[in-house]
C-alpha cells in the first residue's frame, strides 16, 4: 500500500442520457487527511463519491480500495469495506427514532437474534456523547430540525468506523457553532488513521480543515490544490473556468424607501409539534432593502417565513404589506399580495423532482399564462427560458426532470419559480444552500437587482457570512423572538454569532 | 302457480311446547344474498305473507354471497332465540353444519331453495333445477325446434350449482332431439354479461335460431344485442326464473321479448304457510315440498303477473 | 399529450414507453386479427359490427376509467365509481318511470347527485386527511346502500312511452346505433368524454395543478395551487362521469338495478394503469388510458369470440395487466 | 406495542391516537352492551357464547389481517388474499378428499402455495417496479382462476372417515369448539397468529426494515438494508397467513369453493387501517389491526343482534370506517 492510500479512482466516467457527470476522473484518497472536493453544481462532485460509495453501480473505470480493485454491488458492499457516505439530500426514516435510524441495517442482535433494543440506546447514547450531540436517541427523526437532523446522518457515518468517510455538504443546514463541533471530530478521526473526502460550497470551512482539493469542472478534473497554498478566487477561477467577480455586490442604499413590510408583536399560540413557532416578532423590512434572518437551529425563522406567506398555523398580532394590514391563509392568498417564499427543504417542499424544469417553474403562474384556462405554450417557453437564463441553470434541456438537476440548479428552479410571480416582498429560507459559489455570487447579484428595483426581502440563513455580506439589517430570532437588530454597517459575523447564542452585544 | 305435495316421511318432532295462536313468534330469516332478484323477491313474498300473521315478526339477514358470513347469520339468530329459522342456503354443505346445531337446540328450521345435508331440518321446501332445465330443454324440442337444430347456451356464474342443474336438465330433454348447442358461455347471471356474450355469439353463429339463458336477466341482455343487429324477431328467447316484478320475465314474456321463461318459484309465501302450520295450528311438516315450476308463455304471462300480484 | 410536461424529454425509448398504451393496443389489436374466428370468408373480428360493440362494450368503463385518471394522477383513487354507476342507473329509473320525471330534468338530477357523490368523497378526504382509498371504500358501501334503498331492492325496469309509468322514448336512444345502425350511441358519448379530456388535460392550468398536485403535494401547496379545491373538484369530475355512465348503463339495459356496476371500479383502475399511468400520481395520460380500455375491451372480445374457457380467460386478464404494468416499471427515470 | 417507536414523543393527544383502535373498540364495545337485546333478563351481546361468536367470525379476516398490516407497512397493498384464500381452501378439500393426502402434507403443501404466489407476486412488485396494486389486483383474477380450474368450478365438500374420498377426522376440528365446547379453534389459531406477529413486530430487526422501507425507502436502501429481499418476504407472509386462512375456512364450512373469500380483502384492509395503520406506509402495528377486527367484528355482531337493515348496516358501517380514518388524520405530525 503505497504511502498509505486509502483510496484510488482511476478513469471514472458516468453519464445520465446525455449528460457527462463524470469524464475520466482520477482521484486518491491517503489515510489521515481531509480531501476538499470542490466544483460548482452539477460538475459531478456527488456522483463521483457516489461511485465510491457503491450507490452508482454502473460505470466506466477502476475503484481500487486498500490496494485491491472492487466493484462495489451497494452501499451496504462499501461499508463492509469500510467506506461510509454521508450523502448531500438528509437521508433518514422519519418514522424511526434517531437510534433506530442510526444502527438502521446493522441492528445489534441479542443471543436469541432478535432486536438488542437496550444495547441500541447505549450504543447511540455513548455516541451522541463522543460527537458532542445532544439528543434524546429515542426521539422520532421526523420531529427533529433538518439542521438536527443533518447531526443525525453524521452520527450515523460515524457510528460506521469507516476508514473512509465522504462528507456530501454536510454543514449546510448547520449553523457555526454545530459546525465547530464537527470540525473537532473530523481532526480525531483524520488522526486515527481515517481518510475524509469533504465536499462543500462553503470555501471558509475548506479553508481550516482540508489539507488537498481537487477541483472538478463539468465532470472532470481541472486542478488540485494544497490548500495551506490556495486562495479562494484561486478555488473559485478553477471551479468557473473564469475570473470571478466580488462574491457580494454591494447595492447602494440609497434605494432605500417606505416599509413594504411591517410585523407587529407576532405570535402564534398553537404549537406544531416539533417546531419552534412565533412568539413575538416585531420588524420591518422597507422598499429596495434585504433584510437578514440570523438565529441558531430552532430559533423560529423557518417558521416565522411559513407563518407570513401564510403555511402555518394561525397566528395574533398585525402584519402590513405596504401599509395595509394584510393576513394571508394560504400561500396562494399570500402570492396574489405579493408575497413569495423560497422554502428550506427543495427536495420535499420544493420541487416535484420526476416533473419536467419547464412545469417545475411556471407552476405558480399557470393561471397567468392561460388564456380562458388554457395554458399558452409560447408564454411559458418564454418565461422559462427567461429564468434559465438570468439564473443561468445548468440543465440538458427544460423538459428534462428535475431530478437530474444537480442541487444547486434544482435550487434555482425554485428561486426561479418565484422570481416569475413578480413579488414586492421576498422571502428566503436558507436559499443558497448548496449552491456554487458562482451561483451564489449570481444569487446575490440578483437580490442586489430585485432589491434595487424596490423589492423588500427578508433572508433566513445558517452562513453568517452570507448574512454580512448581503444584508442591510440582520435581525436576531431566539426561541421565536426577535432579540436584536443589528445593521451590517457595524456589526460582523463575531456579533450575529453572539447576539444568536443569546450574549448582550455591546453598539 | 305452485302446488304442495306431500313427500317424504313423517316429519321431525314438532317444537315441543306449541304456544298455538295466543303466542308470539320472532322468525328470522337468513338469505344468502339479496343482490339477487330471486332472492330479493324471497324476502318481499316473505314479508308479505308474514303481514297476515299479526303472532309473527320476521327478522332478515343478507349473507352477501359468503357461506361464513351466513354461518355467523345463523349463530346470531340462536343468540337470539329466535322461534323458527327460515334459511335460504348459500351453498348446501357449509351450512349443514350450522343448520344442525340450531336444529338441535330445538329451533324449527324451514330450508328453502337449495337443500342442506342429512336430515336435521324440519322441512325443505323448494323447485328442482334440473326438472326446470328439462322443461325447458322439452320446450324448444317440442315448439321450438320441432325437426332439430342448433341452440346457443348463457350459463350462470361458473361453479354454482344451479348454472349446473339447469344446463344437465336442459341436455337430458334434448338429448337424441337432433338439437345441439354449439355454443355455450357464462354469462354470471348478469343482464349486461348476457348481452356482451349474445353480442359475441351472434358474431360466430349469425344463423343461431333459439338461445337458452339460464335466468331472465342474460335472456333479456341477449335479446338487446340481437335487437342492436335487427336480429329480434329471427331469434327466439328462453328465460328461467319468471319473476312477477317489473323487471322480470313475466314481464318480458308478456311484452313478446322472451318465447318463454319457467317459474322458479320462491318458495317465500309457502315458508311462511308452513311456519304457521307449526306454530300456530301445531301440525306437522311434510320433510320435502318440492314446489312445480310452469311455463309461462304469452298466453298465460299477463293473468299469472296479476294473480302473483294481487292488489 | 400531457406527459410530455413532467415526463423526461423525447427519447426513442421513452416514447416507446410513452405510448406504451398505444403498442399495446396495437400488439393486441393484431394478436385479435390473428386469433380471430371467421366465417364464410369474413374475420369475424374486424367486421365492422364487431369492432363497434367492442366499443360499446367498453364505454362506460371507459367514461369511468376518464374521471379514474383526474383521481389517480393526484395520487388518489376511486373505489365508488361502480356503485355511484348503480346508484345513478337506479336513479334514472326511478325518476323517469315511478316519479314520471321528464327526460332533462330527470338526467340533470342524477348527474348532479354523482357529483356532489364525489365532491363530498374529495371534501373527505382533503379537510379530515383521510386516504381516497378508504373514503371511497366507505363511499362504496353507502352507494350501494342508498341505491338498494332508492330502488327497494329490485332492479327498475324501464318501459318507453308516453303514459304515466313509461320513461320517453328519447332515453331509449342510449340502447340505438346511429349512421344506420352501425354505431352504438354509447360508444360516441364515450369519445366526446375522451376527446374534451384530453383537450382539457392537455392544455389547462387546472390540469397543471392536477400533475403538481400528484408530483408533490406539499411543493404544490406552497407554490400556490389551491390544493384542496382542485382535489375535490377532481374527485367531483370523477363522481359525475360514473354518473353519466350509469346513465348509459340504465339506457342500455332498460333497467336500473342497485347491483349494476359492482366491480366496474376494478376495471376502470386497470384500463388507467394499462394506460400508462402511474398509481404514484403525476404521470400518465387520458390518452393512455382510452388505449388501454380499448386494449382491455378487445381483449375480452376475442377471448369471448373464441369462447376461451371463463378461468382461462381470468388468468390471461391478469398477465396482460401485469405485462403493461411491468412496461411501465421498465420506463426510464 | 411497536408505534411507540414510530409515534411522535407521547403527550396526552399522541397517547390516545396511539391506543386509537384500542379506544375504539372499548368505545364500540361499551354501545355494543347498552344497544344489546336481551331475552329473558339476559344481555345477547354478553353471552359467552355470543363473544365467541364474534371472535370466531373475525378468526380468518384477522388473520389475513395480520399479513396484510406486514404488507401495508412498506407502502404495499395486497388485494390478492381474498382469493388466495378461496385457492386455499379449494387446494385443502382437492388434496385431502379427492387425492387423499393425509393431514400434515396436505396442509404444508396448501401453506407452501399460499407462500409461493406471494413471493412471487413480491418479486413482480420489486424486481418489475410494478405497483403492489396491480400485482396483487392481477394476482386475484389469477388466483381465482386457479382455484376454479383446480376445484373443476365447483365447491368441493369435505367428508370425514378414513375411507378414500374421505378427509382424515382430525381436520373436522378446525370446525370444533374446545374447552367444553365453548372456544372455538380458529379464535385460538388467530390468537396465536396475531401474538406472534406482536412479538415479531417488536423484537425482530427485520421488523425495523419494514419500517424503514415504509417510511423512507431510498433511505434504508442507502442504510445497506436489503429492500428486495425484506419486500418479497413480506408478500410472502401475506400470501402464507392468507392461506392459512383458507385452510381454516375449509376446515369450519367442510367445503372449499372457489369463491370463497371474495371482498375479504377490504374487510382486511378495513381492519388494517381502523387499527390506525397508515395505508402510506411506515407506521402502525398489529396490535392496531387485532383491535380493528375485533372492532368490526363487535358491530357486525350488535347490527345483526338487532336485525338492522342491512342496508343501513352498509351505510354504518362505511361511517365507523370513514370516522376512524379520520381520527389518524387528526393525528399529530
Ligand atoms: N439521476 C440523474 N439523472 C440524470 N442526470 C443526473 C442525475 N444525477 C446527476 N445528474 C447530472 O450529473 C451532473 C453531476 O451532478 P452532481 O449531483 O454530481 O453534481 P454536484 O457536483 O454534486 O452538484 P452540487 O454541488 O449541486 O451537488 C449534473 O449535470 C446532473 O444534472
Ligand atoms: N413539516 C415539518 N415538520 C417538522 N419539521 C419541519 C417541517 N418543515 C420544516 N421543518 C423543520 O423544522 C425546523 C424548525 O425550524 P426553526 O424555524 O425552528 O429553526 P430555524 O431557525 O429555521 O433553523 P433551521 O431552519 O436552520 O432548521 C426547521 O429546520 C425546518 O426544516
Ligand atoms: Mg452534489
Ligand atoms: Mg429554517
Amino acid at each position: 500500500m503505497d504511502d498509505g492510500v486509502l483510496v484510488r479512482l482511476a478513469g471514472i466516467s458516468k453519464s445520465y442520457g446525455g449528460v457527462k457527470a463524470c469524464r475520466d476522473v482520477d482521484f486518491t484518497l491517503r489515510a489521515g487527511e481531509v480531501h476538499a472536493l470542490l466544483g460548482e453544481n452539477g460538475a459531478g462532485k456527488s456522483t463521483l463519491m457516489r461511485v465510491l460509495s457503491g450507490d452508482i453501480t454502473d460505470y466506466q473505470g477502476v475503484v481500487v480500495v486498500a490496494g485491491a480493485e472492487v466493484h462495489f454491488h451497494g452501499p451496504a458492499d462499501a461499508q463492509r469495506s469500510g467506506i461510509a457516505m454521508i450523502h448531500q439530500e438528509l437521508d433518514l426514516v422519519p418514522g424511526l427514532s434517531v437510534a433506530e435510524n442510526i444502527f438502521l441495517g446493522r441492528e445489534p442482535r441479542t443471543r436469541l437474534r432478535t432486536l438488542d433494543r437496550r444495547a441500541m440506546l447505549r450504543l447511540t447514547r455513548e455516541l451522541l456523547h463522543r460527537t458532542g450531540i445532544d439528543l434524546d436517541p429515542r426521539r422520532p427523526v421526523g420531529s427533529l430540525r433538518t439542521g438536527e437532523q443533518q447531526l443525525v446522518t453524521i452520527a450515523k457515518a460515524l457510528s460506521l468506523d469507516a476508514r473512509v468517510l465522504i462528507m456530501d455538504e454536510p454543514t449546510s443546514a448547520l449553523t457555526a457553532a454545530e459546525v465547530d463541533r464537527m470540525f473537532t471530530v473530523i481532526g480525531e478521526l483524520r488522526r486515527n488513521g481515517a481518510g475524509i473526502v469533504y465536499i462543500s460550497h462553503r470555501m471558509d470551512e475548506i479553508g481550516r480543515i482540508a489539507s488537498r482539493a481537487t477541483v472538478l469542472r463539468n465532470g472532470a478534473v481541472v486542478a488540485s490544490f494544497d490548500v495551506r497554498k490556495m486562495t479562494a478566487t484561486q478555488a473559485a477561477e478553477a471551479m468557473i473556468g473564469r475570473p470571478v467577480q466580488a462574491l457580494f455586490s454591494t447595492h447602494d442604499d440609497a434605494a432605500l424607501g417606505e416599509p413594504v413590510l411591517a410585523v407587529r408583536d407576532l405570535v402564534v399560540t398553537r404549537q406544531r409539534p416539533g417546531r419552534r413557532e412565533p412568539a413575538g416578532i416585531s420588524l420591518t423590512v422597507r422598499r429596495g432593502e434585504i433584510v437578514g434572518l440570523a438565529g441558531l437551529l430552532g430559533s423560529g425563522r423557518t417558521e416565522l417565513l411559513e407563518t407570513l406567506f401564510g403555511a402555518g398555523r394561525s397566528w395574533q398580532g398585525s402584519v402590513l404589506l405596504h401599509g395595509k394590514p394584510i393576513r394571508p391563509r394560504t400561500p396562494r392568498q399570500a402570492l396574489r399580495l405579493g408575497i413569495a417564499f423560497v422554502p428550506e427543504d427543495r427536495r420535499s417542499l420544493g420541487l416535484a423532482l420526476d416533473h419536467s424544469v419547464l412545469a417545475n417553474t411556471v407552476l405558480s403562474i399557470v393561471d397567468r399564462l392561460s388564456v380562458l384556462g388554457m395554458v399558452s405554450r409560447q408564454r411559458e417557453q418564454a418565461s422559462v427560458a427567461r429564468i434559465v437564463r438570468e439564473l443561468q441553470v445548468k440543465l440538458a434541456s427544460v423538459r428534462s426532470p428535475v431530478s437530474t438537476l444537480s442541487g444547486g440548479n434544482q435550487q434555482k428552479v425554485v428561486f426561479g419559480r418565484m422570481l416569475l410571480t413578480s413579488p414586492s416582498v421576498l422571502l428566503l429560507d436558507e436559499p443558497t444552500r448548496g449552491v456554487d459559489v458562482g451561483a451564489k455570487a449570481e444569487i446575490y447579484q440578483l437580490l442586489g437587482q430585485l432589491a434595487a428595483s424596490g423589492v423588500g426581502v427578508l433572508l433566513a440563513s445558517s452562513e453568517l457570512a452570507e448574512l454580512v455580506g448581503v444584508c442591510d439589517r440582520v435581525i436576531v430570532l431566539r426561541g421565536g423572538r426577535t432579540v436584536a437588530e443589528l445593521p451590517t454597517a457595524q456589526a460582523g459575523e463575531a456579533e450575529l454569532l453572539a447576539a444568536s447564542m443569546g450574549e448582550v452585544v455591546p453598539l | 302457480g305452485t302446488t304442495s305435495e306431500n313427500r317424504g316421511g313423517a316429519s321431525a318432532s314438532a317444537p315441543a311446547q306449541c304456544k298455538g295462536a295466543s303466542g308470539k313468534y320472532v322468525i328470522g330469516m337468513s338469505q344468502a344474498n339479496v343482490a339477487e332478484p330471486y332472492r330479493q323477491r324471497m324476502d318481499d313474498d316473505i314479508r308479505a305473507a308474514a303481514k297476515a300473521v299479526p303472532q309473527f315478526e320476521v327478522r332478515f339477514a343478507d349473507a352477501q354471497q359468503d357461506n361464513s358470513r351466513q354461518v355467523s347469520d345463523v349463530e346470531n339468530f340462536i343468540t337470539q332465540k329466535v322461534d323458527l329459522l327460515i334459511i335460504s342456503p348459500n351453498e348446501a354443505k357449509p351450512l349443514t353444519q350450522v343448520v344442525k346445531s340450531a336444529y338441535d337446540k330445538g329451533i324449527p328450521v324451514l330450508v328453502l331453495d337449495r337443500k342442506v345435508e342429512g336430515d336435521a331440518y324440519t322441512s325443505w321446501i323448494g323447485a328442482d333445477n334440473v326438472e326446470i332445465g328439462r322443461k325447458a330443454g322439452e320446450y324448444v324440442a317440442t315448439k321450438l325446434l320441432p325437426n332439430g337444430g342448433k341452440v346457443a347456451e348463457i350459463r350462470g356464474l361458473a361453479g354454482s350449482t344451479p348454472a349446473k342443474e339447469r344446463g344437465d336438465g336442459f341436455r337430458e330433454a334434448i338429448k337424441g332431439k337432433n338439437i345441439d348447442i354449439v355454443v355455450s358461455q357464462d354469462g354470471d347471471w348478469l343482464r349486461e354479461k348476457g348481452q356482451e356474450k349474445a353480442d359475441a355469439i351472434l358474431k360466430s353463429n349469425p344463423d343461431i335460431p333459439v338461445i337458452y339463458a339460464h335466468n331472465d336477466p342474460m335472456a333479456e341482455g341477449a335479446y338487446l344485442a340481437a335487437k342492436a343487429v335487427g336480429k329480434q324477431d329471427s331469434i327466439k328467447f328462453i328465460g328461467i326464473d319468471g319473476l312477477p316484478i317489473p323487471s322480470g320475465g313475466l314481464k318480458a314474456v308478456e311484452a313478446g321479448r322472451l318465447a318463454a321463461t319457467f317459474i322458479y318459484p320462491t318458495a317465500g309465501k309457502e315458508a311462511v304457510d308452513s311456519a304457521k302450520k307449526l306454530l300456530i295450528d301445531c301440525q306437522q311438516l311434510p320433510k320435502t315440498q318440492t314446489l312445480q315450476t310452469q311455463q309461462i308463455t304469452k298466453e298465460n304471462a299477463t293473468e299469472t303477473y296479476n294473480k302473483a300480484n294481487p292488489n | 399529450m400531457t406527459t410530455d410536461f413532467v415526463a423526461t424529454r423525447p427519447s426513442a425509448a421513452s416514447v416507446v414507453f410513452r405510448f406504451q398504451s398505444l403498442f399495446g393496443l396495437v400488439a393486441v389489436f393484431i394478436a385479435a386479427v390473428v386469433f380471430s374466428p371467421s366465417r364464410d370468408g369474413e374475420l369475424l373480428f374486424l367486421s365492422s359490427g364487431n369492432l363497434f360493440n367492442v366499443v360499446r362494450a367498453m364505454s362506460e368503463i371507459g367514461i369511468i376509467a376518464v374521471g379514474m385518471t383526474f383521481v389517480i394522477l393526484i395520487g388518489g383513487i376511486d373505489l365508488s365509481v361502480g356503485a355511484v354507476l348503480g346508484l345513478a342507473a337506479v336513479g334514472s329509473a326511478v325518476l323517469l318511470v315511478e316519479n314520471d320525471f321528464s327526460l332533462v330534468p330527470a338526467v340533470l338530477l342524477v348527474l348532479l347527485v354523482g357529483l356532489v357523490f364525489g365532491l363530498l368523497q374529495g371534501i373527505a378526504t382533503t379537510l379530515f386527511k383521510i386516504q381516497a382509498f378508504i373514503v371511497t371504500l366507505a363511499g362504496l358501501q353507502i352507494a350501494r346502500g342508498l341505491a338498494r334503498i332508492w330502488s327497494g331492492g329490485q332492479g327498475v325496469a324501464i318501459a318507453y312511452g308516453s303514459d304515466p309509468g313509461e320513461a320517453p322514448v328519447a332515453f331509449s336512444l342510449l340502447g340505438e346505433r346511429t349512421f344506420n345502425g352501425l354505431v352504438p350511441i354509447p360508444a360516441l358519448i364515450f369519445i366526446v368524454v375522451a376527446a374534451l379530456a384530453i383537450l382539457f388535460l392537455r392544455g389547462s392550468a387546472f390540469s397543471r395543478h392536477v400533475y403538481a398536485i400528484g408530483g408533490n403535494e406539499q411543493a404544490a401547496r406552497l407554490s400556490g395551487v389551491p390544493v384542496t379545491r382542485v382535489k375535490v373538484i377532481v374527485f367531483g369530475i370523477s363522481g359525475f362521469l360514473a354518473a353519466l355512465a350509469g346513465i348509459i348503463h340504465a339506457g342500455q339495459l332498460n333497467q336500473g338495478s342497485p347491483n349494476d356496476g359492482s366491480t366496474y371500479e376494478l376495471d376502470a383502475i386497470a384500463a388507467v394503469v394499462v394506460g400508462g399511468t402511474s398509481l404514484s400520481g403525476g404521470r400518465g395520460s387520458v390518452v393512455g388510458t382510452v388505449a388501454g380500455a380499448l386494449l382491455l375491451g378487445v381483449l375480452n372480445n376475442i377471448l369471448a369470440l373464441n369462447s376461451v374457457d371463463t378461468n382461462v380467460q381470468l388468468l390471461i386478464k391478469g398477465l396482460v395487466i401485469v405485462v403493461a404494468a411491468g412496461l411501465q416499471g421498465l420506463r426510464p427515470s
